[in-house]
């Protein structure tokens, strides 16, 4: 019958209008400045560098300026300057680092080919800037955080690469040991350890490239 | 009707004159200071002036508290309906802006305020090229001729503005006015969404004046009156003694009801018929080149519309001001009908929320194969009634039967004819 | 379905002055593709639809490729005889390999432009058959038959390769730019594209870009 | 316009719609015709389109859809960069549907290189296209129903539901929308079993949602009375115009790239294929309701079935992956249709050719087929019921 349909509409809407009085199901909107979702430990919205060292935020970044991520950088927002020595060595730190965040589409490519566990993401959202220009170029020393914040974060994620870099860092130390020794047996075919740690075998969550190339 | 009460519908000055004037009445004093408020309260401003110019002020004063009230009852429909639509929609509707100068949220209700100051401090822009007189002057005549139609319809007890003999006629008269201004606007912004519009509101306006009209008639006949406050009185009675003898509890009338319903809101531009601003398409219609001040008019003048006509089907088919039971007659005249329009105006939000919006071919079609023959069915139906008046006994529930037959047979052969090739489907799935 | 060679076959025997050539694909995928001459192909393309066998009705894909001219460096492997045994064969001996030399040839393929259409069959849900035109060269204006005619699904992707390679479709019936606006001049798809030089100053720190930037915006627009 | 008027009609033999008749009348027929350009501001266009119509009153005699103001070059963008970086830009083509984008660019690619790609992964890859299938079918109903005028009322229902999908991606892959997740040879990260759980129980509350949704909508007078018959499209014009997905079943045409190909692992799975017969914006509304009860039947199956193993194939290379010289044509049946990618490798770390088939642009070949004769209102419903996102369309 002409109406029915219509009819039913109307219980439809009617259920919901007293619904949202009462039930959580229906009323799902939350009063944002207020109220703010919990966010999942997934998420992610642009990257930051990880430091080791509260004390020195740039000396003890875990960056060695590879530049892997800038050249893999889909929109081309990473920008790495190496630091040197006088002489002209690579001292294997970056001298600049920057993000350009109103480039940057929080990918989380840089994270994953990343040898070193030196950049992750963040989770900051409100970002809102004045300065259209400058105010979104982020550098190093904005970028850099400490591990608890990125435990703070990501902390299941977090746990595994502190585990996976205190492996490494045991057997650097054993590699050391073993050439501090060397007429004990030959000298193991470990990297050199002027080098840095050795990549973490290929996990679950991103697949590492066998050997960190040359910066 | 003697020649000083002709003068009082062509001249509403002479009818001040004369001592039969609704505003020189008194209520009785039967009636509870409540419900003699409203009279008193004017007594007492104007009451010492002499007779001739207490006509005046009345009428003055009158004026101003209609234009008052509705003014503050659009504020107040305004944020009623953006919080029936958020929450039938699951969300809180506007409940941020503050209270001025106070920082207190007292959910929303600040926010015609806030509204209306942005309304009136945006730029009016007139587009180059534009009928800029005609653009000027469609929002004022819209709001005008709406205003109009509140005068006629009776508030509460005594309370008209005006109490004209043929006031359904002036009522209808007016209202049919305020498409031309829809028609004004569209036209004069040079635009062609909102000259597409000003054609669908024509269409509109011819197609649904009719069924309006045609819903009325039965009323009128059996009220033997154009008066809507003769029509409210006829619908004071009592049907065993404490059932309301609303016009809307009979056959005729419920159909005479639906038909009226659901061409007000046709005649209103309200969804499913809102097609003259249809925002999907035409973007926002004749509204579309319109901003600032005069926006806030239309937008005004569009719900005084809609109270108007939610006012008249309350006075015509729901009883005016009239208790719905004998025992609640202690609450004053007005107050129920204050109820009786908020719940309509609630309807027609409800509708709006739960409805999409007809095309202009169905429209038409809604209104000259569906509500024009129905209204017309219905006008028989009427004469039967009013032919059986007598018939008692067991009679009574054969003449209910027949009526309801002659409504609900129409209906049904109508509406099957009407939603012809249109129903629920089966769906096959790939073998 | 028949293999592309059938294909090819049951078309030459269809169309014997057809220029029909298989193009294998050398990659894991394993899609050969058919290459059809461009007076052809409309026939051709008719006959792929309405074949019962084939009814290839489905026209997915439409894209356009520019080759450039290149220079190809092919490894040729040659088998040389093996020398002769000086001393007689010792059957301890391992028995003596055949040597196959590498050679290196420079081969200079030039450019062309290049229509793939890969087609499917909705009725008989099988596929792909994957069509290939090219022009001859890279010179402007390249134009190949246009297949909308047959398959209506090539009208808008058809405009696209016209807006963004270049290529003029004959016959189609309403070749007109789709992505690009109508003002616009060159083909950005091209591999030879060089981008027009208006960036809008960004506080991009990439030196290439900067410099570009740098050019046209000697300050940046409101430096604090 | 600057470029003159395209030709008013197509070669003879090519199939053509109903309403072909109006294209071939001469406008001098008509007398006064108006142009209306609606768009590319409009608030139903769904984004930045346009779409130049010729109205003989209400009644559409012509209509060009002009678009390209959101193109930025993705295919010369696919390739500049590498194989592994254009995944993030695949999730930007359809902003709705990133997971099937992903999916489909993943397996062109694991097609050009031979890629195995391990059991579990794929049933994950089901779940994730099966949501994406819900949330886009979702979001539609929403997006049309609001184009027929509803106030918004089926659409914030609609979007209610589709944020609990977005949030299972959100806590998935860390991104509502872009969520940048699958990987040549698997995917990023392994779903936790607290996430399946969710998965579990938003599954068992979408028949529950779609039962009221089509209390509210289906059934309605109005909604039918606007959809039924109008915009009507055939079989032969559909399978000629490249039309596919649920635009392709609602004509008849019984072509599911999920049965056809049996790519991944969905021939494991029971489901149907609906069919409409009419082809009109009913149909096409109702053939997305129906498969999203079918995509709910999946989503239970492949979270019964799903098998314990590696995420990501052990053998997969993402940085530094070049694949030999060849081509690969990679095509899964998205929400929308067929979504494709086609690559050409020569054997460097970007694809020398690199082409996305995007299915909201061929499937709007045939827009001004089925709007015309029909009035400027059904013109929104039928745009509507394509369910274009421009920022495919216009790449």
């Amino acid at each position: 019958m002409l109406g029915t349909g219509l009819l039913q509409g109307l219980a439809v809407t009617a259920k919901n209008l007293v619904g949202s009085f009462h039930d959580p199901e229906r009323y799902v909107t939350m009063e944002y400045p207020e109220v703010k979702t919990k966010l999942p430990e997934n998420y992610r919205n642009f990257p930051f560098l990880v430091h080791d060292d509260p004390k020195d935020p740039l000396g003890s970044l875990r960056c060695v300026a590879c530049t892997i991520c800038e050249t893999e950088c889909p929109p081309q927002c990473i920008y790495i300057v190496m630091d040197r020595d006088e002489k002209g060595k690579a001292l294997k730190r970056p001298k600049v680092f920057d993000i350009d965040i109103s480039v940057c589409m929080s990918c989380q490519i840089c994270v994953e080919v990343c040898p070193f566990d030196a950049i992750k993401m963040d989770q900051h959202y409100e970002i809102a800037e004045t300065n259209r220009f400058q105010g979104l170029l982020l550098s190093r020393e904005q970028l850099s955080k400490s591990n608890a914040y990125y435990h703070q974060l990501h902390p299941t994620e977090a746990a595994a690469v502190d585990a996976l870099l205190a492996e490494q860092k045991a057997k650097q130390a054993a590699a050391k040991a073993a050439k501090a020794a060397p007429a004990a047996k030959p000298p193991a075919p470990a990297a050199p350890a002027a080098n840095p740690p050795p990549p973490p075998a290929p996990s679950a969550e991103a697949p590492k490239p066998p050997t960190p190339p040359a910066p | 009707m003697s020649l000083p009460g002709q003068l009082s519908v062509l001249f509403p000055l002479a009818s001040g004159l004369g001592a039969s004037s609704p505003l020189a009445a008194v209520l009785p004093a039967s009636d509870s200071a409540l419900e003699r408020l409203p009279l008193t309260l004017r007594g007492l401003l104007t009451g010492w002036l002499p007779a001739s110019w207490q006509w005046l002020a009345n009428s003055l004063i009158a004026i101003v508290v209609l234009i008052v009230a509705f003014a503050s009852l659009f504020a107040l429909l305004t944020l009623a309906e953006r919080k029936i639509l958020g929450r039938v929609q699951n969300r809180p509707g506007p409940n941020r802006a503050p209270l001025p100068f106070l920082n207190l949220r007292t959910y929303g209700l600040a926010q015609p305020v806030a509204d209306g100051v942005k309304m009136l401090t945006k730029e009016d822009i007139v587009p180059d090229g534009a009928d800029r007189v005609l653009h000027f002057l469609a929002p004022i005549a819209l709001l005008a001729f709406s205003i109009l139609t509140l005068a006629v319809i009776p508030y509460g007890r005594l309370l008209v503005a005006l109490d004209l003999d043929a006031s359904v006629l002036f009522f209808f008269a007016a209202g049919a006015a305020t498409e031309l201004a829809v028609f004004m606007a569209g036209w004069a912004s040079r635009n062609k969404y909102s000259l597409l519009a000003a054609m669908r509101a024509l269409a509109q306006l011819i197609s649904y004046e009719l069924p309006l009209l045609l819903s009325v008639v039965p009323v009128v006949l059996m009220a033997g009156s154009l008066s809507t406050s003769v029509i409210v009185e006829r619908q004071g009675e009592w049907w065993l003694g404490f059932l309301p003898r609303w016009y809307v509890f009979t056959p005729w009338g419920l159909a005479g009801f639906l038909v009226f319903f659901v061409a007000s809101l046709a005649e209103s531009n309200r969804s499913p018929f809102d097609l003259p601003e249809a925002e999907s398409e035409l973007i926002a219609g004749h509204l579309t080149e319109y901003s600032g001040f005069k926006y806030a008019l239309f937008f005004m003048a569009e719900y005084f519309g809609m109270c108007a006509l939610c006012g008249m089907a309350v006075t015509l088919f729901l009883g005016g001001w009239q208790a719905p039971l004998p025992f609640l007659s202690f609450i004053p005249s007005y107050l129920w009908f204050a109820g009786k329009l908020l719940a309509l105006l609630g309807v027609f939000m409800w509708i709006r929320a739960s409805f999409p919006r007809l095309r202009i071919d169905q429209l038409t079609r809604l209104a000259w194969k569906f509500l024009v023959p129905l209204a017309l069915i219905n006008l028989g139906t009427t004469a039967f009634w009013s032919l059986t008046a007598d018939w008692a006994g067991l009679l009574q529930p054969l003449r209910w039967l027949i009526a309801a037959g002659l409504i609900a047979g129409p209906f049904l052969l109508l509406g099957r004819n009407l939603s012809k090739g249109l129903g629920p489907r089966t769906y096959r799935y790939a073998a | 379905m028949e293999s592309l060679e059938q294909i090819r076959e049951r078309l030459l025997a269809r169309f014997p002055d057809a220029a029909l050539t298989v193009i294998a694909n050398p990659g894991p995928a394993g899609q050969p593709s058919l290459l059809v001459g461009s007076p052809h192909a409309a026939s051709i393309a008719a006959f792929l639809r309405d074949d019962p066998a084939l009814r290839l009705d489905y026209c997915s894909n439409v894209t356009g490729v520019d080759w450039p001219d290149r220079e190809v460096v092919e490894t040729i492997k040659r088998t040389v005889p093996p020398p002769p045994p000086a001393a007689p064969a010792d059957p301890s001996a391992p028995p003596v390999t055949p040597k196959v030399i590498e050679e290196k040839v420079k081969r200079h393929i030039p450019g062309y432009f290049e229509v793939v259409y890969h087609l499917y069959s909705m009725a008989l849900k099988h596929g792909p058959v994957i069509l290939r035109t090219r022009t001859a060269d890279r010179t402007d204006p390249a134009s190949l038959p246009s297949l909308t005619p047959i398959w209506r699904a090539c009208e808008f992707q058809e405009r696209e390769v016209y807006d963004l390679f270049g290529i003029r479709f004959t016959g189609h019936p309403d070749l007109r730019r789709i992505l690009m606006w109508d003002e616009f001049k060159d083909y950005p798809m091209r591999k030879d594209y060089v981008e027009p030089d208006d960036y809008e100053w960004e506080p991009t720190p990439h030196g290439a870009v900067l410099d570009k930037a740098r050019r046209h915006y000697p300050a940046p627009p409101e430096s604090r | 316009m600057t470029s003159p008027a395209a030709p008013s009609s197509f070669p003879s033999g090519l199939p053509s719609s109903p309403g072909a008749h109006v294209r071939a009348v001469h406008d001098d027929f008509h007398g006064d015709l108006l142009e209306v350009s609606m768009g590319p501001h409009h608030p139903s266009t769904h984004g930045v389109f346009r779409m130049i119509v010729t109205l003989d009153g209400e009644r559409i005699v012509r209509l060009k859809p002009v678009f390209g103001y959101l193109h930025r070059n993705h295919e010369k963008l696919g390739e500049q960069t590498t194989y592994l970086a254009s995944m993030p830009y695949t999730d930007r083509l359809d902003y709705l549907n990133s997971m099937t984008n992903n999916w489909a660019y993943a397996i062109a690619v694991e097609k050009l290189a031979g890629q195995a790609v391990p059991e579990r992964a794929e049933y994950v890859r089901v779940i994730l296209a099966e949501l994406t299938r819900l949330l886009n079918h979702t979001c539609l109903a929403g997006f049309l129903l609001q184009d027929t005028g509803c106030s918004g009322t089926p659409l914030m229902y609609a979007f209610r539901e589709r944020e609990k999908i977005l949030d299972l991606f959100e806590s998935l892959s860390g991104s509502r929308m872009m969520c940048n997740f699958q990987r040549f040879g698997g995917c990023r990260l392994d779903p936790t079993p607290e996430w399946l759980a969710a998965v579990r129980q938003l599954v068992d509350g979408y028949g529950r949602f779609l039962d009221e949704f089509e209390a509210l909508i289906s059934g309605n007078e109005i909604v039918m009375a606007r959809t039924q018959g109008t915009g009507v499209l055939t079989p032969a014009l559909a399978i000629s115009a490249g039309v596919t997905g649920p635009m392709l079943r609602a004509t008849g045409v019984d072509y599911d790239l999920r049965k056809v190909d049996g790519y991944g692992v969905y021939p494991r799975f029971e489901f149907r294929v609906p069919l409409g017969a009419h082809g009109d914006t009913y149909d096409r509304y109702m053939i997305r309701i129906l498969e999203m009860r079918e995509s709910i039947q999946i989503l239970r199956q492949a979270l019964r079935d799903l098998p314990a193993g590696p995420i990501l194939d052990p053998k997969a290379k993402n940085r530094g992956f070049r694949p030999k010289p060849g081509e690969a044509y990679g095509r899964i049946e998205g929400p929308k249709g067929e979504i494709g990618f086609y690559l050409i490798s020569d054997g460097s770390p970007n694809p020398f050719r690199y082409r996305v088939r995007p299915p909201s642009f061929v499937n709007l070949t045939i827009l001004e087929d089925m709007c015309l004769g029909q009035t400027v209102a059904d013109a929104v419903i039928i745009l509507g019921s394509i369910d274009i996102v421009l920022g495919e369309v216009d790449r």
